[in-house]
C-alpha cells in the first residue's frame, strides 16, 4: 500500500468509526486532493463530513479549532506546508493555547495535515520543511511519519487525541509503498521512535523523508566503509522520544541528525543540544548535522538538488565523525 | 429597520417589568464591577491589561439577553460584562483578575482571556479578529450535530480590519452557519477613530459583500440591542442566515487603563456620556412606570456590596501551587502518557515541570521567585513604593497612569 | 457601464488597425508560447508546476495595453502571459521555465516566479492571495512619490477569498491608493467551482464595503477588458480611487498540468471553448476590415517560429553554476558583509556555500547531484524512462497526466 | 536616554536623513505607539510618513515589502511579536524570498519592528519570545537589541541596510536607561556581539533581556562563588557573530545560553548546537541553557515569574557545569 494510500485508509475508517470526524480543507473533495490524499472520500461520505473550502487558511484552521472545542474532530487539510505560514496564529495562538489558557476547561482535538519537502522543482514558495515552526510550539503534538504504516497508525492515533495535533506528511513520500497493517485499531503511539536499522558505530537520526535518506546513507557506509550505522526515525517530535536516540547514542558515541529544513533553528540543533546536555560524556564527536541549504529553495533543478540532503552528505558527514577533530 | 437612522432609540416596546429590572441589574453589575476592577488595578491587584467596556454595558446585556443558554457566545479581551451577563458569578471573575486559583479561567488567563464553558461562554480572546473563525466553527459544529444553536461573535470596529473578517463571513454564509457576528462600534480601535481605519464607515455594509446582511442597532439602548440580536439570531437560527449587526456605542474610559485618551476630546466623551445606557434606562423604566423611582439607588447599593464580596472573595483566594505551571498544557492520555513535560524531562533550567514537582518545601531555590511574586502581589497597595523608584514605575505605566488620572 | 449584464461584448470601438493587429498578436504570442511549454513540460524539460493561461488571454492583453510603461504590474503563478505582454523576451521566459542562467529569474523561480524589473512586471507570486499587499505598497510608494505612476494587480477568483483581499482593499481605499485589483475570474480556484468557494458570485462587488467600487468587463473581449482596465486605471491615477475590476472568463486547460479535470463537464469547456478570445478577436478584426482574412494564420506562422527560437534559446542556456546556490539571499553590504553564510560557515553539511565555492573542479563529491541533475534535466525526453518505472511515474504525476493527454 | 527614547532617536534622525523612509504601524501616529516609541514623531513629520493603519498585519507588512520594492524604505512597526503570527506570510513567503527567487533583480529594505517578552502579567496570547521563529529564515537579518546604545546603532543600521530586518526590542527594556552615543551616524553593525563582562571560568550568552539577566547572575557567581562568568550579548542572531563566542568557550571551557523563548528549537538550542560542533574538544560540560518554560504564558504572577529566566536559574545553571557529570 502507498503511503498516501495508507493515509486515505486512516480517514477513512475514522470517518466510519467516529460520526464526529469530519474533513475540510481546499481540493479536498471533488477535486478529490491535490495529492489524492482523500480521494474517493467525498463520495463515500457526502458534502456534511468532506468539505472543500475557499482558500482562506487562517479561517479553516480557526474553524477547526472552534469545531474542536465544541463537538466535533475536524481534521483540516492545508494543501503543503507552505501555506500554514497564513495560520500560524491560529495554529499557535489558538489551537495551542486555548487548553492551556482557560484552566484546562476545553480541549481542542484538532488534526491539521499538511505535506513538504522539496525535489520537486516547486521552488521558494512551495518546497519547504517546517517541521521545526511547530516543534518550538508547547500545547502542539507534532508528527512527521515516513513510512505508510506510520503514516496510517499515527494518522488514526492523532484522530483519536484529544490535543492539537500538526501531522506533517511528505510529498515525495506520497507515492512510496509499504506494508500496512490491516487492522482498523492500528494505532502507532507518539513519542515511541523506530529503529530502522541497527548498528553499533554511529547514530544516524532522520526526520520525515531523510529517515529514507539516512537508512541509504547507511548501506553505503556499510557497503563501502565499514560503517554499521543504526537509524532512528524518531516518528513524532512532540513528543519526542528521546531514550531510544540517548541509548543508541550511548552505544554508538556518535551520531548524525538529517532533515530538510533549514538548518538554523531547526530539529536538528534541538535534537544536537538535547544529545550533547544528555549524553555529553558519552560522545566521541560532535553531534552532526545535515540539513537544508539556508536559503529559500531555487527552481532550477541542479540547483535544487544540491540544497538539500542526499546520501553523499549523510556518508560525508557520518565519516566526518571518525576523523580527527 | 436595518439601518440606525431608521430606528427610534428609547421607543423599543419594553420587556416585562421584572425582566426591564433584571436588565437594568445586570448593566449596573457590570458596571461596578468594572469600576471596582479598575481600582484593584490601581492597587496592582490585577496585572497586565485591563479593558474595561463602561458605556458599551447595553450592548452586552441587550445581546446576551436575546440569547438562549444553549448559545454560544464568544467575545474579546474586553470581556468581563459578557461573562458576568451570562451568568458566571462575580467571584469567579475578579479572582482570575487577581490570577488566583478560583478565577474562572484558574488564574491562567487574566482580564484578557475569560471562559465558562458551562454557560457556553467560549472565551475571551487576546488577539483581535482572531476569535471570528473560532465563532463559525461554532456554528459548524452546532449545525453539524443537528442542533438547534446558534452563536454570537462579539469583536469591535477595529477588528473588522482583519483578514479573518471577511474569509470568515464568507464561510459562514457559504455555508449557511447559524452565527451572528456582532461588531461593537465604539468609535475606536485604541486610538484609531473610526474613520481613520475603515474607508467605509457604515460596519454592518462591510459583509454584503460576502453574503452577509447587515443590521444596526442603538448600542446605547439596551431594548433596541436586544431587538436586534434577537431578530439576527432569529434569522441564523431558523434561516441559516449569518448576520452582521454593527452595535453603535462608545467607551466612556480609555481603551486599557494604560491610555492617556489624547486622540479625543473631552468634550466627546461627555456628550457619549449623555447617553449613558445605565441612567437612560433607569429613566425611562421609571417614567413608564415599570420601577419606582430610588428602585435603580437601591440595585445599586447591593451591586457595590456584591462587589465588595467579590473582592473579599478574590482576595482570599489563593495563587495557583507553583506545582500547577505545567497542568493542562497537553491533555494526557495515550498520545501524551507519562506527562506532558516527557518532551523535553531531560534538558536544564526553569523550565522543567518534573523539577519543581519534586522540591522538599525547604529547598524552595528555584521558587524564590514564586515567593517574591506572590508577597508582591498580595500586597494592598504598592503605588507608594512605586513612586519611589522612577525607572519601575515607568515600565508599570499603565498602573501608574491609571493612579495619575483616580 | 460597470456591469457585465449592462455591457455588449464585441461591440467595444476597436483601436487603429496596427493596435489591434498587436493586440491579437500578441494574444497568439501567448498561446503558442503556452502551448509550447506544455509540451516541453510533458518532456521534462520545464518541471514542477505549470499553470497555464489558454482561454485567459484577453484578460492579459486588454489589461496590459491599458497600462502606460510606468505603471506597475503584479500577478500570479499562472503570469507567462503577463510577463509577455509587458514585453519581456520569449527566451528568457522560456529560459526561466527550463531553470537556465538566462531565465528571466536566472532559474531561481521557474513557471510561478516571472519578474522584469526593467518593465515593472513585479512578479508571479505563488502564494494564493499574497500579492495584494505588495501592489497596495507599490501603490503607496508611487503615491509618496508623487509620481502618476498605478499599480494593476491581478489575481484570480479563488484568491478573493484570502484574508489580504478585505485587508487590502479597505487599505487602498482609505489611503487613496492608485492600484485596479483585476480579479481574473475563470470560474475555478483549482478544482473548486465559484458558487462553491464565494457566497457571492459577483466578485465586482466584493469591494464595495471597503470603500473600492467595482466594475465587471468580458474578459473573452480584448475590447471590453481594455476599456474598463483603462477606465479604472484613470479612476485609480486621476481621482485616486482604487477600482476591482472583475473580467469573466475561462481557462481552456487544467489548473495546472496535473489536473484531471473532473470538476466540470466537456460541454461546459466547449461551450466556452466557442467564445476563444483569439478567434472571435480575429474574426470581428477582419468582419470590420481591420485586417485580411488570411493575416491571423501568417502572425501565427510566425509566432510558431518565435516560439521554436526561444526554445532553442532556453536549451542552449547553461543551468546556474552551482556556485551561484547562494548568491543574492542577501544584499551585500555593512550588515552581510563578509558574505551572507557568516552566519553559518561553521556548521556542517551541504548548507555550506564557501566550501562548495572552494571545490577543486576535480573534486566534484559534493556535487555529485548537480552533476546528475543536469544531466537528467537536460534529457530531451524522459517520458519513457519514466513508464519503466512506475512509482517515480506517480510521483511525477503531474508530466505522467500530461503525457496521457497529450 | 531610555531605551525606548534612542529608538526613537534612530527613527527621527533617519526620518530627517532619508527622505524615502516612512514608518507604518498600529497607534503609532495619534496615539504615539502604544509603547510610546513613536512619540512625538506624527506631530512633527507629519501624516505622509508617519502612517496609522488599521489592524491588518499581514497586510501592512506585505505593503511595506511592496514599498521597499519601489523606493522606499519602510519601517513597519507590529504592536507585539505576538501578533506577528498573522504576518509570517508576508515576511517569510515574501520579504524573506523576494531578492533570492527573482534572481536578485530587487531588493526589500524594510524593518519590522516589535517588542517581545514576559513579566508583565500580559498572559498566554500577549508574552511571548519569538525570536526563534525568524531566525529559522534565511534571507531576512535579525536583531535583539539590549542596551539603549545598541537600540539606536542597530536601528539605524537595520533602516540603512538593503535586506529585510527583523528588529525584535523588548517590553521590560523600554524603560531602561542607558549612555547612547550623541552622534548621527552611531551605528552598530550586524554579527557583532558585544562582551558585557569578562570572565575565564565560564561564558554566559544572553539573548535579548536575558543579557540583563546573565549579567545579574555573572555578579552573584562572582560575590557567592567565585566564578568570574564571560557575559556575550550577540545582540544580532542573523548575522551571528559566532567566533567571539567560540573565542569566549575556547578560553572558559564552559558554556550556558539564557533566553526568554521555549526551549524546543530555540535559540539556545541552535547556538548549543553550533558551539558543540565547533569547540567540541574544548568543552569540559554540555553546553547548559535556561529558557523560557516550554507552555504559553500564564497570567498569574507567581506562575507567570517561576516561568522564564531570572538570576538563581542561570546562577545554577552555570554551577552545574563545574559539577560532576
Ligand atoms: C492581532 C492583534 N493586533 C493588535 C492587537 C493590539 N490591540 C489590542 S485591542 C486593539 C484595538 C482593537 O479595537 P476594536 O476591535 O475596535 O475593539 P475595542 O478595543 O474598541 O473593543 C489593538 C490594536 C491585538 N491584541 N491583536
Ligand atoms: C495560500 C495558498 N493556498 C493554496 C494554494 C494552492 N493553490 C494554488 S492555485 C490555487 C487556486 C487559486 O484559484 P484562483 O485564485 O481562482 O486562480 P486561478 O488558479 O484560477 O488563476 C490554489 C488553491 C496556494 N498556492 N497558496
Ligand atoms: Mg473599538
Ligand atoms: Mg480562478
Amino acid at each position: 500500500m502507498r503511503y498516501r494510500e495508507a493515509l486515505n485508509a486512516a480517514l477513512r475508517e475514522e470517518l466510519q468509526r467516529d460520526e464526529t470526524v469530519l474533513l475540510m480543507g481546499e481540493d479536498i473533495g471533488v477535486f478529490n486532493g491535490a495529492f489524492k490524499v482523500t480521494n474517493g472520500l467525498l463520495e463515500e461520505f457526502g458534502e456534511k463530513r468532506v468539505r472543500d473550502t475557499p482558500i482562506s487558511e487562517n479561517t479553516i484552521v480557526g474553524m477547526g479549532v472552534g469545531a474542536a472545542m465544541t463537538g466535533l474532530r475536524p481534521v483540516v487539510e492545508l494543501m503543503t506546508i507552505n501555506f500554514s505560514l497564513l495560520a500560524t496564529d491560529q495554529i499557535i495562538n489558538h489551537a495551542a493555547a486555548i487548553h492551556y489558557m482557560f484552566g484546562g476547561q476545553v480541549r481542542v482535538p484538532l488534526v491539521v495535515r499538511m505535506p513538504q519537502g522539496a525535489g520537486h522543482q516547486l521552488g521558494p514558495t512551495h518546497s519547504h520543511s517546517w517541521e521545526a515552526l511547530f516543534v518550538h510550539v508547547p500545547g502542539l503534538l507534532v508528527a512527521v511519519p515516513t513510512t505508510a504504516a506510520d503514516a496510517k497508525g499515527l494518522l488514526k492515533a492523532a484522530i483519536r487525541d484529544d490535543n492539537p495535533v500538526i501531522f506533517i506528511e511528505h510529498e515525495y513520500l506520497y507515492g512510496q509503498k509499504g506494508e500496512v497493517p490491516d487492522d482498523e485499531d492500528h494505532i502507532v503511539n507518539f513519542g515511541e521512535a523506530a529503529i530502522r536499522r541497527e548498528g553499533d558505530d554511529v547514530t544516524i537520526v532522520g526526520i520525515s523523508r531523510q529517515a529514507i535518506t539516512a537508512a541509504k546513507a547507511a548501506d553505503v557506509l556499510s557497503q563501502e566503509h565499514e560503517v554499521e550505522a543504526e537509524v532512528i526515525d524518531p516518528r513524532t517530535l512532540r513528543p519526542l522520544d528521546l531514550d531510544t536516540i540517548l541509548e543508541s547514542v550511548r552505544k554508538t558515541n556518535r551520531c548524525v541528525i538529517v532533515e530538510e529544513g533549514w538548518p538554523h533553528g531547526g530539529v536538528g540543533a534541538n535534537l544536537a543540544a538535547l544529545i550533547q546536555e544528555q549524553a555529553f560524556d558519552d560522545l566521541d564527536a560532535p553531534v552532526g548535522r545535515v540539513t537544508g541549504a539556508d536559503l529559500p529553495m531555487p527552481y532550477s533543478k541542479p540547483l535544487e538538488q544540491i540544497a538539500y540532503p542526499h546520501e553523499p552528505q549523510v556518508v560525508e558527514a557520518v565519516l566526518s565523525t571518525f576523523r580527527d577533530l | 429597520m436595518a439601518e440606525l437612522e431608521e430606528r427610534k432609540p428609547g421607543t423599543g416596546a419594553l420587556p416585562a417589568p421584572e425582566v426591564a429590572r433584571e436588565w437594568l441589574e445586570t448593566m449596573t453589575l457590570i458596571r461596578r464591577f468594572e469600576e471596582r476592577a479598575g481600582e484593584m488595578y490601581a492597587k496592582a491587584k490585577v496585572g497586565g491589561f485591563l479593558h474595561l467596556a463602561i458605556g458599551e454595558e447595553a450592548t452586552i446585556v441587550g445581546a446576551v439577553r436575546a440569547m438562549r443558554d444553549e448559545d454560544y457566545l464568544i467575545s474579546t479581551y474586553r470581556s468581563h460584562g459578557h461573562c458576568l451577563a451570562r451568568g458566571t458569578s462575580p467571584d469567579n471573575v475578579m479572582a482570575e483578575l487577581f490570577g488566583r486559583k478560583d478565577g474562572v479561567s484558574k488564574g491562567r488567563g487574566g482580564s484578557m482571556h475569560m471562559f465558562d464553558l458551562e454557560r457556553r461562554f467560549m472565551g475571551g480572546y487576546g488577539i483581535v479578529g482572531g476569535n471570528l473563525p473560532l465563532a463559525a466553527g461554532m456554528g459548524l459544529a452546532s449545525d453539524y450535530l443537528g442542533t438547534d444553536d446558534a452563536t454570537l461573535c462579539v469583536f469591535g470596529d477595529g477588528a473588522s480590519n482583519q483578514g479573518t473578517f471577511g474569509e470568515t463571513l464568507n464561510l459562514a454564509a457559504l455555508w449557511s452557519l447559524p452565527v451572528v457576528f456582532m461588531v461593537t462600534n465604539n468609535q475606536f480601535g485604541m486610538g484609531t477613530a473610526l474613520e481613520r481605519h475603515s474607508a467605509v464607515t457604515a460596519l454592518h455594509r462591510r459583509g454584503e459583500g460576502f453574503g452577509v446582511p447587515g443590521m444596526q442597532c442603538d448600542g446605547m439602548d439596551v431594548v433596541d440591542t436586544y431587538e436586534v440580536i434577537s431578530e439576527a439570531l432569529k434569522r441564523a437560527r431558523e434561516d441559516r442566515q449569518p448576520v452582521l449587526v454593527e452595535a453603535i456605542t462608545y467607551r466612556f474610559r480609555g481603551h486599557s487603563m494604560a491610555d492617556p485618551e489624547e486622540y479625543r476630546t473631552k468634550e466627546q466623551v461627555a456628550e457619549w456620556r449623555e447617553r449613558d445606557p445605565l441612567m437612560t434606562f433607569a429613566q425611562r423604566l421609571i417614567d413608564e412606570g415599570a420601577i419606582e423611582a430610588g428602585e435603580p439607588e437601591r440595585f445599586d447599593e447591593a451591586t457595590v456590596s456584591r462587589v465588595d464580596e467579590a473582592v473579599a472573595f478574590a482576595d482570599r483566594s489563593p495563587f495557583p501551587e507553583p506545582e500547577s505551571l505545567y497542568d493542562d498544557i497537553y491533555v494526557l492520555g495515550d498520545q501524551v502518557g507519562r506527562a506532558w513535560y516527557s518532551v523535553d524531562e531531560r534538558s536544564a533550567g526553569v523550565h522543567r515541570g518534573e523539577e519543581e514537582r519534586g522540591l522538599d518545601a525547604k529547598d524552595r531555590g528555584p521558587l524564590a521567585e514564586y515567593d517574591k511574586a506572590v508577597e508582591q502581589a498580595g500586597r494592598e497597595d504598592i503605588g507608594l513604593d512605586k513612586a519611589t523608584d522612577a525607572a519601575q514605575a515607568e515600565q508599570d505605566g499603565a498602573q501608574q497612569a491609571e493612579q495619575a488620572k483616580e
